[in-house]
């Protein structure tokens, strides 16, 4: 209640060091924020601009090569940097506590959970086993595990991925920490996970006091759970606010770029545009002399290249790394030419290719109840021999739709639900098990080996990771050339120039055509996998999560390239994303997958509103906002998605439905009779039970949808 | 109203072997009085103020200037605190009441918050208290303050609490202290929300047996 | 939308030389490999030079028997009045530089035992480890299956029953170093295969009707080039190892060539009398398998941190 | 589990089998004609020939391969129509092979194209009286009697009409009559521990390979034994001190020890202490079979030998997996928390350091096992290793075939004990 004068942490001017071969590289400099009791404070930035690395500073765990440069970390008034080991390590795990990205990593595989946090409290406390026990428990339940007497007793490969971040904050909090780091704690995990995740992160900080610092790359997180922000790029912190003042009114160039490169929930292609940061993120060797984000800048003077500005505290409290923030008005802002000419023919195309987006087009692909059903084979002794009932995973379920010529279908839905499995089987990766499914009237059901080279070369596919969708052995003309090759698309004497040509339509120049994928960026990889999957000139390209494992700024770069492809070539696309935001950005329609059937199929804008069904719903609200003003329903999922094995009978969202209880006794239709598909008009159809004038009627999750 | 909701968490706390002077530094950089010392796992060992750092006339003596340095800087915390048995410590659960009572009884400025085996979770000052009575008295809010004097009888409160309901006034804070002057009457000190200060008079002078002895709005 | 990068160029395309540099650059980069280096050139140089000069024929008994180290030999004299040290440089040949055909005209090709035992377990391993790992399934069952029965099969038992079964000579070496090398290189490729295949331009290759062939040998194999390579190195210093105990058994690499193992079997006749002969050529193997290992290890370390 | 274990097992069962026909059918075909080495290259084709009946080789091979595995019994108990039984000689300590007629042991010979029955006597003696046997009528009009002759074969004699066979004795080759047409070596098979003979010596191969085997136990458990724990303790030590010289020394010089080869050290181990210290015998002089109870001086340097060859690897594996294992995220979590170094590297790391090495050293027990072979020949040890490289060196296959199977049993067996220790080790096995 007295809040004393003096903050929990308090970093200033820190930077720190990697010694590597032949000199050392300044991963982070000039770093200076404080977190007060019960902050909660979000340090934001995309991946390797040394938000991590901060925290790792802080509890003095840099590595062998790694240490503290200058400035200083202060936590409750004392200075980390200098501590003997033995001083920190007893600070770690009872003052400051830290919960990392991938709890499954973060946990000891072969150690019972409950004697991985009963240590907590035996090493730091010297309590009894039996009174650590008994603590444990109390703190799994304060974190809602159900069970937690049982899970105490179990390796953390028997729990789920939601359950393993719940031990890991319980194990966290035993000792009641001053500081608990959170380093994208949220991140390894599906929405509706992360939803429920992010509210017992918030519940926490209110009820044990604890400042959080609370490391993320995503905005929309930091708006759910942050009360501060500091902004770090390229290992600087170029801005600190208030979350409302960071969204409402960002002042660093760098700040108002990143807001500008997102889409929000509701945003589509039609309305609204990215504008993506050109450039890329300069290596810690190769940071500029001046303003480490003039190369980059819009504003960019002569002063900036020369100086490097500091962290300015304005007259309002916010805190800038900027000569000319007050010179700059964001409203003002004009993209730059090539990237306005570039979003305006997105938009202009988006506008001309309404009616073809709209469901009057001739569908080029077409589903009827495609089903995708693996085998699988037991533990028991009798599975082993062949013995036991045939069982199989069913990755897929009666999945119907078409998919106009031109246009974009989006599928969303969380990871399990079968969506990859959907388009693979499509594409011919995988056989399908029965249905039908025509591609411009040819069948699909059968993988690719019984496919024929022109059925083949219309389907391409971009990949997720950017990382492993380039072949690393050859250079980029190569592997771009390689389908030219295969189908005979162009002669062999002229790949080169074609390949040329088509890198430099996805804005890479010629001299790209010799460099080897570990030469790229990731957003340039993608580039190249985008190239690859257009140099058969296919018809219909399937997008794997495309830009999921992109930063914000390459990502909007990427989305507004296929955008670009889209109209030019008008190809068709299947684009998958776990992202309601980009799913809805980039879609015309879109289908919710969850557990290998589609829920909800329809226009992306009927989507978002209601009517819509109860795991939409639930989606909707769990999706993290970039804006800490939107109010959004919170519904959250109970328990976890079942196994695919034997999925739940009659509806297969009953298990976790919050609107079952709307239907007479308590929903029981729903565990018997598999829903029947509900027309919305407009081609949206919803697979529930409830009647469609009750679906209608919901509220609303995010307010400003319903005004969209 | 519990320790527990008026504690400061999470308090700043020392080992036994800083130097002295180092805390007397952390001190005056966070502007806190007292500080807890504390040994693995945040247990309570003692308790070091401001006071306690400082240096007596009778401890310097004869020494000149260098040694009161060097001696200075050898000396630790562990050998300046209050060792725990001087002490007093509550526990998050005890209530305000008795805890401000502690405090005044043996006068002292600052309590430090305890779990079983002396494990520091918070701690409590003066300020605190007084800060949890200011809020238990509806200060932050705006409104009209009235003081009603009433008898003890059983009953006389909820004639004005009827009244309240009656107006549909939102009561912010509520409190009472004996009239040392009339025997058998109290004072009721309320903090409305909702009403105006010429209307709660009227109403409030209404109730029979009842009093408005003071009636302010506060911004 | 400008992502040419404006602000750092990027590295301009590497010739093929430039890239052979930087592979040279990653030897040099490991104190460790550098070491490994030295002593496995050092006596690559010696075998080269033993094929046109030694300081005396390596098979005429010229001297005394049983000298010690001294101006004339340098490294003294074996039981046959042999000068150690052109034994020696002359040993080199059969295991590194040269490999002797059977029959009567005496044929040679270059590239020694070790290195064609090592090339053909190469071939055979990258092959079954390629197929069990890429096609998956009955492949796998039934290739591993074949591999672990070979692998039960301790290495020297396996040389023994093969020089059990053949005539000694030096391509039954060869083929006997192919056979126990492959379960291992197999081994390594399909578990490097496991993982190559999982990556997405595999998929993108798939999705272009790519034959399984082109797959395992164009889009894996050359991924999996440097472990491999690193781990091929290990076992031409196996296989050194491992002709030095068949020769030392006496049912290594047939005479009249000398042969490390063997002169160390010699010397060890007269061991309570001279003392010395045994020691230059258990140093010689034992420091060319040393070098060998110390330079693969030194490799997968960089190569590890290159990859990250 | 039960899937794991099925699994391993079914594996194993495999791997012998594969291992089995491979080495059986290698070495028949490899090893060319047995008969020039058993009689030399002076005998005449004829001598071969008649050698090459009597030893069954006529059959197919995969007749002999059953035979060899599973026995030949079966089928000569059907050619003959009566059971066979074994019974041990007290005398040579083998055992004989006789068919059971109405409670009589009995064998049968033939002696100037008359044939006679052996019955077999309480006393190990055997009376002799004239056959009566039923003569079977064979294709071409000749009458023919199966039986089993007096050296463990089960046989085709034809009627008044015996074969001329060469007989190899102690003195050299006799020419007799009498022969018969077809034999059936009698042999129980690998399976049921019955090797066949050795055709160095004659004399079966398992009476010889026992007490071998036992010699060899014991070098290869003792050297197992102090190398597990030394190298394990070593490479955590050098996992844990990662980059420190501690870390340098134990890596540098596990490489140094598992690069040379065990001939080398061996040699080196005998200059010093065998030659020049003069502390421990330089060679094992087995003057009983319990020498090495007697004399476990013996067993030092052998032992010594073996160790310094393996403790190199498995430190060096044990090292590479515990810096692995330091370096997860599993492990930082665990300093986070604040849990004293110690306690991270015996709760946390240890358990799943080892888990990663302990399959690698099971596998390595071939490793083992070779070194053996080498070690055993450098000392003159008189153990497995010893008998199968002098085996080889004569190419006996029978021998060589024995010795090599059982060294196989070895490995997988210490695989299987591998994997069973690997999934108990990890819980994520023994729960799924």
């Amino acid at each position: 209640m007295t809040q004393p004068s003096a903050p929990i942490l308090k970093v200033e001017n820190l930077a720190v060091a990697y010694k590597v071969r032949g000199g050392e590289i300044e991963a982070v400099q000039n770093v200076s924020f404080d977190i007060h009791r019960g902050d909660s404070h979000g340090i934001v930035g995309e991946s390797g601009c040394g938000k991590s690395t901060v925290a790792w500073a802080i509890v003095n765990f840099l590595g062998a090569n790694g240490y503290v440069k200058r400035g200083s970390i202060k936590f409750l008034g004392q200075d980390l940097v200098g501590k003997s080991p033995e001083e920190l390590r007893r600070l770690r795990g009872d003052q400051i506590a830290m919960v990392f990205q991938d709890p499954m990593q973060a946990l000891n595989p072969s150690m019972r959970l409950g004697d991985q946090m009963k240590e907590v409290l035996t090493v730091h406390r010297g309590i009894s086993e039996s009174e650590a026990e008994d603590r444990c428990v109390d703190m799994l339940q304060r974190v809602y595990m159900p069970d937690a007497a049982n899970v105490m007793r179990r390796y953390p490969h028997q729990i789920s991925g939601g359950q393993q971040q719940r031990v890991v904050i319980a194990m966290a909090l035993l000792n009641n920490p001053a500081l608990l780091i959170m380093d994208e704690p949220t991140t390894a995990l599906d929405v509706t996970v992360e939803a429920a995740v992010l509210d017992l992160i918030a519940e926490l900080r209110r009820e044990f006091d604890t400042a959080i610092m609370y490391i993320t790359h995503n905005l929309g997180v930091v708006a759910r759970v942050c009360s501060q922000v500091g902004v770090m790029y390229a290992g600087e912190m170029v801005e600190r606010a208030s979350v409302e003042r960071i969204f409402a009114q960002p002042q660093h160039p760098y700040t108002q770029g990143l807001i500008r490169c997102i889409p929000t929930l509701g945003e589509d292609k039609a309305s609204s545009a990215l504008y993506p940061i050109p450039g890329r993120v300069p290596p810690p060797n190769a940071r500029p002399a001046g303003c480490i984000y003039a190369p980059r800048c819009d504003y960019a003077q002569q002063r900036c290249r020369d100086e490097r500005p500091a962290l300015r505290l304005l007259a309002d409290g916010v805190q800038v790394r900027c000569h000319f923030t007050e010179e700059i008005d964001p409203g003002q802002w004009t993209p730059p030419e090539e990237v306005e000419e570039m979003v305006e023919t997105v938009n202009g195309q988006a506008d001309a290719a309404t009616p073809a987006s709209t469901n009057n087009g001739k569908p080029i692909l077409e589903l009827h109840d495609l089903r995708k059903y693996y085998p699988v084979t037991g533990g028991s002794l009798r599975d082993v021999l062949g013995l036991g009932e045939k069982r199989f995973v069913k990755a897929v379920e009666g999945a119907t739709f078409s998919v106009p010529k031109g246009s974009t279908l989006g599928i969303v839905g969380e990871s399990g639900c079968g969506k990859s499995t959907l388009i693979k089987t499509i594409i011919g990766l995988e056989d399908s098990t029965s249905g039908q499914a025509r591609f411009m009237s040819f069948d699909i059901t059968e993988g690719l080996s019984e496919r024929n080279m022109a059925l083949i070369k219309e389907l391409q596919m971009v990949f997720q990771n950017p990382d492993s969708t380039m072949n690393p052995s050859y250079t980029v003309g190569q592997q771009i050339g390689r389908p030219m090759v295969r189908f005979g698309t162009v002669p062999r004497s002229q790949v080169r120039d074609e390949v040329i040509k088509l890198l430099q339509s996805m804005r890479l120049g010629a001299n790209y055509y010799d460099r080897l994928p570990r030469q790229l960026s990731g957003g340039e990889k993608q580039r190249v996998g985008i190239a690859r999957a257009l140099a058969s000139r296919p018809d219909l390209i399937l997008c794997d999560e495309p830009v999921s494992a992109l930063d914000v700024s390459v990502q909007a770069a990427i989305l507004n390239l296929l955008l670009d492809v889209q109209r030019e070539q008008n190809t068709t696309m299947l684009f998958i994303a776990h992202d309601l935001s980009v799913v809805r950005f980039f879609s015309d329609n879109v289908a919710v997958m969850y557990l290998g059937q589609i829920m909800e199929i329809g226009p992306a804008d009927a989507i978002y509103r209601p009517p819509y069904h109860p795991y939409t719903e639930a989606l909707l609200s769990a999706v993290p906002i970039p804006d800490p003003t939107v109010k959004q329903k919170q519904i959250r999922l109970e328990g976890s998605v079942p196994s695919a094995v034997d999925p739940p009978s009659g509806c297969r969202f009953h298990t976790r439905c919050p609107r079952r209880k709307l239907l007479p006794d308590d929903g029981a239709i729903c565990t018997r009779e598999t829903p029947p598909w509900q027309e919305a008009g407009d081609g949206h159809r919803i697979f529930c039970h409830l009647p469609l004038e009750t679906l209608a009627s919901f509220d609303p999750v995010v307010e400003s949808l319903a005004t969209h | 109203m519990l320790v527990k909701d008026c504690m400061t968490r999470h308090p700043v706390v020392v080992s036994p072997d800083l130097s002295a002077a180092e805390a007397e530094r952390i001190m005056v950089e966070n502007h806190i009085r007292h500080l807890p010392v504390v040994e693995d796992g945040k247990r309570l060992i003692g308790l070091i103020t401001r006071e306690r750092l400082r240096l007596k006339a009778e401890d310097i003596g004869s020494y000149d200037v260098w040694e009161i340095t060097r001696n200075l800087a050898r000396l630790k915390v562990r050998s300046v605190m209050i060792p725990l048995k001087q002490v007093w410590t509550v526990t998050p659960n005890r209530s305000i009441e008795r805890t401000a009572s502690l405090m005044t009884e043996h006068k002292i400025g600052c309590l430090p918050v305890v779990e079983e085996g002396n494990v520091v979770v918070g701690i409590v000052t003066q300020v605190d208290l007084l800060e949890s009575f200011q809020i238990m008295l509806g200060l932050p809010a705006k409104g009209v303050r009235v003081t009603v004097r009433m008898s003890d009888q059983p009953g006389e409160f909820a004639k004005l609490m009827r009244v309240m309901a009656e107006q549909k006034w939102g009561v912010m804070g509520i409190g009472s202290f004996p009239d040392r002057r009339h025997e058998g009457f109290y004072f009721a000190v309320l903090k409305l929300v909702g009403a105006d200060e010429a209307a709660v008079a009227t109403v409030l002078n209404d109730i029979p047996g009842q009093e408005v002895v003071d009636i302010r709005t506060v911004v | 939308m400008t992502v040419a990068p404006q602000t750092i160029d990027v590295p301009p395309s590497p010739s093929r030389w430039s890239r052979a540099w930087d592979n040279l650059s990653l030897v040099f980069a490991s104190r460790i490999a550098t070491v490994g280096l030295v002593i496995v050139l050092l006596w690559l140089v010696l075998g080269i030079v033993s094929l046109f000069w030694t300081p005396y024929p390596p098979n005429s008994s010229l001297f005394t028997q049983n000298l010690m180290p001294n101006s004339t030999n340098w490294l003294g004299t074996d039981h046959l009045g042999r000068d150690i040290l052109s034994r020696l440089m002359a040993g080199t040949q059969v295991v590194l530089l040269k490999t002797r055909l059977p029959g009567e005209n005496g044929w040679v090709i270059p590239g020694g035992v070790a290195v064609w035992g090592v090339i053909g377990a190469l071939f055979f391993g990258s092959v079954l480890g390629l197929n069990a790992g890429y096609r998956g399934g009955w492949w796998d069952q039934i290739i591993m299956q074949v591999l672990d029965a070979l692998v039960a099969f301790p290495a020297i038992v396996l040389y023994l029953v093969i020089i059990t079964a053949f005539e000694q000579g030096d391509l039954v070496v060869v083929f006997a170093i192919t056979v126990t090398g492959t379960p291992g290189i197999a081994r390594l490729v399909r578990s490097l295969a496991l993982d190559i295949k999982t990556r997405d331009y595999i998929r993108a290759a798939e999705t272009r009707g790519e034959s399984p062939s082109y797959i395992m040998f164009r889009e894996i194999l050359p991924n999996a080039r440097g472990p491999v390579l690193v781990d091929a190195t290990l076992r031409v210093g196996y296989a050194i190892f491992a002709i030095g105990t068949l020769g030392f058994l006496g049912i290594g690499l047939p005479p009249p060539d000398p042969d490390w193992g063997s002169m160390v079997n010699d010397a060890r006749r007269f061991i309570f009398v001279f003392s010395w002969g045994v020691i230059p050529p258990s140093v010689a193997i034992a420091s060319l398998v040393i070098g060998l290992n110390l330079f693969a290890d030194g490799m997968r370390e960089e190569l590890g941190r290159y990859q990250k | 589990m039960a899937r794991f274990i099925v699994r391993s097992l079914i594996s194993a069962v495999l791997t012998m089998l594969i291992v089995s026909a491979a080495l059986f059918f290698f070495l028949e075909v490899g090893s060319g004609d047995v008969t020039v080495k058993i009689l030399g290259i002076e005998s005449t084709p004829e001598q071969r020939a008649s050698y090459r009946t009597q030893l069954g080789l006529n059959a197919p091979a995969w007749q002999r391969y059953l035979d060899w595995l599973a026995g030949s019994d079966w089928r000569a108990e059907r050619a003959v129509g009566l059971p066979l039984v074994t019974v041990r000689n007290e005398s040579t300590d083998e055992a004989e092979w006789w068919a059971e007629r109405d409670g009589e042991l009995v064998r049968w010979t033939m002696r100037d194209g008359e044939l006679y029955q052996l019955t077999r006597q309480a006393d190990g003696s055997s009376v002799e009286s004239p056959a009566d046997v039923a003569w079977q009528e064979g294709e071409n009009g000749a009458s023919y009697f199966w039986g089993v002759d007096a050296d463990n074969n089960a046989v085709m004699w034809m009627r008044g009409a015996g074969e001329t066979v060469w007989v190899r004795t102690k003195a050299g080759f006799r020419k007799e009559g009498d022969g018969p047409r077809e034999y059936i070596p009698l042999r129980k098979g690998l399976l049921r521990f019955d090797a066949g003979k050795s055709l160095q010596t004659g004399r079966p191969v398992s009476v010889t390979l026992w007490p071998r085997v036992r010699n060899t136990l014991i070098l290869a458990g003792l050297a197992f034994l102090i190398v597990m724990p030394l190298a394990v303790f070593l490479g955590v030590i050098a996992g844990i001190n990662e980059g420190t010289w501690i870390d340098r020394v134990i890596s540098i010089g596990g490489l140094a020890l598992t690069a040379t080869p065990e001939f080398v050290t061996g040699i080196f181990l005998i200059l010093i202490f065998g030659v020049w210290w003069r502390v421990f015998p330089a060679v094992a002089i087995f003057t009983s079979p319990n020498a090495i109870f007697e004399k476990p001086m013996l067993l030092v340097l052998p032992v010594m030998t073996l160790t310094a060859v393996e403790l190199g690897y498995v430190a060096r594996m044990t090292r590479a997996s515990m810096v692995e294992v330091m370096e997860a995220p599993y492990i930082r979590t665990a300093a986070i928390k604040g849990m004293p170094r110690r306690r991270i590297v015996m709760r946390h790391a240890l358990r799943n350091a080892l888990l990663a090495p302990i399959t690698i050293i099971m596998l390595h027990v071939n490793w083992l096992i070779g070194g053996v072979v080498v070690v055993e020949a450098i000392f003159g040890y008189p153990g497995l290793g010893s008998y199968i490289y002098s085996a080889a060196i004569f190419g006996d296959p029978n021998a060589v075939e024995a010795a090599a199977m059982l060294l196989v049993i070895i490995a997988v067996a210490t695989r299987l004990i591998g994997d069973a220790a690997y999934m108990l080790l990890n819980p994520r096995i023994r729960y799924s």
